[in-house]
């Protein structure tokens, strides 16, 4: 046997003997299916119902966004990288306004670091939510997408209120925050802890314990740690085969090294490690909200940023923990108003590398499963 | 002419199904009266399980066809109807054509044997629950040919998937469905300690009420926990059977768009949709009659006596008004705006009329007639709220396991439960033939 | 065990007889005319299930429904099974007939000539009988002749029937396994 | 015309003859090994028809002769003859399968080698 990995999925010269032995399959999944989360297309190359190899093509909701952003200041680019994880628009933008302050040589004031993490975490439960409610989905239970979308709804409206956006929220500018947390934020974010608490627990109750939820996770689209590193994984799959690796604690950034939080790992890397995993973050991520909202600083909330940016020569790596997984920004700086280049890191596209090795020998369901539980937004994967 | 009448009359006051007493006029009466049902049945099973399926899961479903979403079901059915009728180019235009109705004549033919009481059933046939068994397996070949002739991928993997799935269960199924049969002619234990009327036993769907009605059992808690395993299974692969969550495979929405009917779409489709929830309602009809006493009240035997006899001669009655009175209290809490009016009315219309066939039910003439078909579609009911709650709840079996299920572990199960009721049934004789080699 | 259904004798025997038995002809010429397999399969569902209707009319309940359950719900979904995993496709361009078709016609006309010429000249050996008599629990008397104490004269062959299958069985695993 | 409406054995026994001409014809004259196998099942289905066409007559005869409301054997003996069909078509399958995977035809007259 070779090693499945140095084949390509599509290979097939293999000589077909005849038509019987080769019901090698070749199905196309997509762009238009129901399962695939947007427009991902997979050509699936099947033995009956066993995945001998896939291959994702993808681009199909490529709109340009690195390419825009060497013509566009760095201001102006700021509401664009929401657009990309538009799930997690936040998360994005934090990770660019950090960026961009780093190479500025700024920091936000703590009050508004306070806000952003908040916020931020907030966003991750959403992102979270909407995860766990199109993986149930996949999986045929169809039921947590309602209560997950419920409660997600809770999170929107405090996005609406504090920046009048929902979905692509541009909450953070660089250099800290427009908007000062409105009347009553830190009470509305206290009541969404207490009330999402529980409400997370009926998910788990719904799925945690589900005998068929478990045949379906467990043991499925398993990837091991150092496959993980080999493929640049992150996030909550890398830390679902075991590698305790969350940006937050491994590099803090925002002012993350002043809260109590554990980070949650798996052993076997399958999709249930990988479930579990995620539904602990819901609750630590709920720790980190609690701790900031008790914790927030009075003072500005924004530093003091020049009027028109022009960032000194030099260029700039800067990632976070986004909900996926790693979010990096590599950011050249020609000392002019503009970016020289900026490249994303996004952690769906590296994430989906993934998929071929994780779906191999499994089955065509297993893949619709594998799909949901790599977590992959294809506006962030396409960009 | 005085000949017709004689024949249409003579019917009256016997106490056969029409069927057995050869009586076509009203055995085209009773036909027409259960297809009727039957489709009124998967329209009220349409809306029920929209409303039911969004109140578990936090919203609200049909709410702007008719008050309440009431005409929903009959928007989509006209829907459905004026759609373009599609054949692929590439398919098989014959095979396509004739699949839908081969899967609908083979869900609809089964209503025939199935007792909605002891004489409101088409007919009674010697071999009645093979026939039902027989017949509704013949919806494999209308979904195979349905995948096949659609000639493109997915269907053909749907088809597959599914007849597979259905030829499994049925293995599970017909096991389960022994053992009740055997259970028919044996005697019952300790407390059910009552004696079986014949040696023989039967297959005739309503010999098997009347075995239970005899017993004074039903077959669900004879050789406690045997029946009940029987039926645990028989449940589970009625749900398989039937391709419905978390068996729902061959409609895997999310690896195969649709499943053998993607192709298919009008009024073709619609076809495929009413012999789903017909199928779902005589699979259902099998394990009320087998397991849970068929058109039998709860507790024939424990309350019996005239008392019991008219108080719950009150409950069909009784329910339609209940059902009455909540659409009434609906009424109420219809916001009282103009652009309501119409709707406010026709909810309170629709409650009126439940409420005047409760009150003509509470008649004592007409629900002594009415009751065992009562009984029968309440238990018939309770299965297919549960079909909508296993929807609600479970996650999707994948294929393998789905087969394993089947094979490895129903299956297994079955056999030896079929062994263990012949032996709990026959313990007798097994003693006697041990008391005689142990003395020789 | 139901005595009173035998009471009433089948109404319309002949009109039923020669709508089944047209179905059963119709399908059996469709059955080895059509160039695809699967409406080949299909005609030949429509005669067995025809078949087991001319069963019910023979008071044969009991095989009708075995008929129903194995034939039509179990032998003709292999086929189907079979005929999809196949390429029909190239099947159907090829010749249709084998080359002695001329002389399986002429066999198989000779053998029809027998048939008639026996049945012609033998009329009299042949039963002529009219079924009016009643109908008993006919799933029960099969039993007894299959299993019963004193009357189950073909248990033993049951069981050689049961032995039969599983090496049908196992035959036809190990025949279209690819690999064992 | 009294004949022909007053259904007799006779008239199962000529309806069991057509069918079997039929399965010849089909046996003798196809090349696609799947319509030869249904044929066969057309043939064993005209044999099933006379036998219980048969046993329906020997139940009307007496008892002496050995018929009988019991006397069952013709339908007993098609029950034989459906598992014996299932059994053939089972094994028949396999055999057209692994026939189909070497020579990737469905020819019946291109099987014409002992052993691959």
């Amino acid at each position: 046997m070779t090693d499945p990995r140095t084949l390509s999925p599509l290979d097939l010269d293999t000589p077909d003997k005849t038509y019987l032995d080769a019901n090698e399959l070749v199905i196309n999944m997509g762009p238009q299916h129901p399962a695939t989360h947007g427009v991902l297309r997979v050509i699936l190359r099947l033995d009956g119902e066993k995945v001998l190899g896939l291959e994702c093509v993808i681009g199909y909701l490529h709109r340009g966004v690195e390419k825009i952003a060497e013509n566009r200041t760095y201001t102006m680019f700021n509401p664009y990288v929401d657009r990309m994880d538009y799930v997690a628009a936040v998360s994005n933008g934090l990770g660019y306004c950090e960026a961009v302050e780093k190479l500025l040589s700024v920091e936000a004031p703590p009050r508004a670091q306070y806000i952003r993490v908040i916020l931020t975490e907030l966003n991750r439960i959403a992102s979270h939510q909407l995860w766990l409610g199109t993986h149930a989905l996949d999986i045929g239970a169809i039921t947590p997408l309602f209560y997950t979308f419920r409660d997600r709804e809770e999170i929107l409206k405090i996005f609406e209120k504090y920046c009048g956006a929902r979905l692509t929220t541009h909450a953070f500018r660089i250099g800290g925050l427009q908007y000062e947390a409105y009347d009553g934020f830190e009470k509305d974010v206290r009541n969404f802890v207490k009330f999402v608490r529980p409400k997370i627990d009926e998910y788990e109750e719904l799925l945690t314990t589900n005998r068929i939820w478990l045949e379906r996770t467990k043991g499925v689209g398993v990837i091991s740690g150092k496959d993980c590193i080999a493929l640049g994984v992150t996030g909550p799959v890398l830390r679902a085969s075991g590698v305790k690796w969350d940006l937050r604690k491994a590099q803090p950034y925002a002012n993350y090294k002043n809260f109590d939080f554990e980070i949650p790992v798996g052993l076997n890397g399958d999709t249930y490690d990988r479930y579990i995993v995620r539904m602990q973050e819901f609750r630590q991520s709920l720790r980190i909200i609690e701790q900031a909202v008790e914790g927030i600083p009075e003072g500005p909330i924004m530093a003091k940023v020049p009027k028109v940016m022009k960032p000194p020569v030099g260029e700039i790596y800067h990632s976070i923990e986004a909900p996926k997984g790693e979010l990096g920004y590599f950011i050249v700086s020609d000392g002019s108003t503009q970016p020289y280049r900026v490249r994303v890191r996004p952690p769906s596209f590296v994430n989906l590398q993934a998929l071929d090795l994780m779906c191999r020998n499994q089955l065509v369901a297993d893949v619709i499963a594998v799909i949901g539980t790599l977590d992959i937004v294809l506006g962030e994967v396409d960009r | 002419m005085h000949d017709l009448i004689n024949y249409i009359t003579s019917y009256f006051g016997s106490n056969l199904t029409p069927g057995a007493a050869g009586n076509f006029f009203w055995a085209t009466v009773y036909i027409l009266l259960v297809f009727v049902g039957l489709s009124i049945a998967v329209i009220a099973m349409n809306w029920l399980e929209r409303k039911i399926l969004a109140h578990m899961q936090v919203r609200l479903g049909p709410m702007r066809v008719g008050p309440h979403g009431l005409l929903q079901p009959i928007a989509d059915a006209i829907k459905l109807l004026l759609k373009e009728d599609i054949i692929p180019a590439e398919a098989d235009q014959l095979v396509f054509w004739i699949a839908p109705f081969i899967v609908v004549l083979a869900a609809f033919t089964v209503f025939v044997v199935v007792p909605f009481g002891p004489t409101s059933a088409i007919t009674d046939m010697n071999i009645g629950i093979l026939f039902m068994l027989g017949v509704s397996s013949l919806s494999v070949l209308g979904i195979v040919t349905a995948g096949w002739a659609s000639n493109s991928h997915y269907p053909l993997i749907g088809a597959l998937r599914s007849s597979a799935q259905m030829v499994s269960y049925e293995v599970a199924m017909g096991l389960a469905v022994v053992s009740a049969i055997l259970m028919t002619s044996l005697h019952g234990l300790g407390f059910y300690g009552v004696a079986a009327s014949g040696d023989t036993g039967t297959l005739s769907m309503i010999e098997i009420v009347n075995a239970q009605m005899e017993q004074q059992t039903w077959f669900i808690f004879k050789f406690f926990p045997l029946g009940l395993i029987a039926f645990t299974i028989f449940a589970i692969a009625m749900v398989a059977e039937t391709n419905r969550a978390p068996f729902d495979l061959p409609e895997a929405e999310s690896e195969l768009t649709a499943g053998f009917h993607t192709e298919y779409s009008g009024f073709r489709w619609s076809l495929f949709f009413l012999a789903e929830y017909s199928a779902m309602i005589a699979v259902s009809s099998i394990a009320v009659t087998l397991w849970l006493g068929g058109w039998l009240r709860p507790f024939p035997n424990a309350l019996a006596g005239r008392t019991w006899d008219v108080i719950f001669s009150f409950f069909p009655g009784l329910t339609f008004l209940a059902l009455g009175a909540i659409t009434f209290y609906n009424v109420a809490r219809m916001p009282r705006h103009p652009l309501f009016r119409i709707q406010t009315m026709g909810l309170a219309g629709f409650g009126a009329v439940l409420g005047l066939i409760g009150v003509v039910l509470l008649i004592p003439e007409i629900s002594s007639h009415v009751q065992n078909v009562f009984w029968f579609s309440a238990k018939v009911a309770a299965f297919m709220y549960l079909y909508i709650w296993y929807r609600g709840t479970f996650p999707r079996y994948r294929f393998d396991q789905l087969m394993k299920v089947g094979w490895k572990v129903l299956l297994p199960t079955g056999l030896v439960l079929l062994i263990l009721t012949a032996g709990v049934g026959m313990r007798d004789e097994i003693w006697d033939l041990l008391q005689r080699v142990t003395h020789s | 065990m139901n005595p009173i259904v035998a009471q009433n004798p089948p109404v319309a025997t002949p009109f039923f007889f020669y709508l089944l038995a047209a179905a059963m002809i119709i399908g059996g010429i469709l059955v080895i005319t059509r160039k695809n397999a699967v409406h080949s399969a299909l005609a030949l569902i429509t005669a067995l299930l025809a078949q087991a209707g001319l069963y019910l009319m023979l008071y044969a309940p009991f095989v009708a429904a075995v008929q129903i359950l194995l034939y039509a719900g179990g032998i003709m979904v292999l086929f189907l099974f079979v005929i999809m995993l196949i390429s029909i496709e190239r099947t159907m361009k090829e010749r249709q007939f084998n080359s002695q078709w001329l002389i399986g016609i002429v066999a198989a006309a000779a053998l029809g000539g027998l048939f008639i010429t026996v049945f012609t000249k033998g009329k009299s050996l042949f039963p002529d009988g009219h079924f009016t008599y009643a109908e008993s629990g006919n799933t029960q008397a099969v039993a007894d002749l299959l299993y019963g104490p004193h009357t189950g004269m073909y248990m033993f062959s049951f069981e050689i029937a049961s032995l039969l299958l599983l090496v049908a069985i196992i035959g036809a695993v190990v025949m279209a396994k690819k690999r064992i | 015309m009294d004949a022909m409406l007053h259904i007799s054995t006779l008239h199962y026994l000529v309806l069991g003859a057509a069918l079997f001409l039929l399965g010849v014809i089909g046996v003798l004259t196809r090349r696609n090994v799947v319509i030869v196998l249904m044929s066969i099942e057309l043939i064993l289905n005209a044999v099933n028809l006379n036998l219980v066409a048969l046993s329906r007559y020997w139940q009307g005869m007496p008892a002496r002769m050995g018929g009988g409301a019991g006397a069952l054997h013709g339908q007993v003996f098609a029950i034989f003859v459906i598992t014996d069909a299932a059994a053939e078509a089972a094994v028949g399958l396999g055999i057209l399968i692994a026939f189909f995977r070497n020579k990737e035809t469905v020819n019946i007259d291109e099987v014409n080698l002992l052993k691959w």
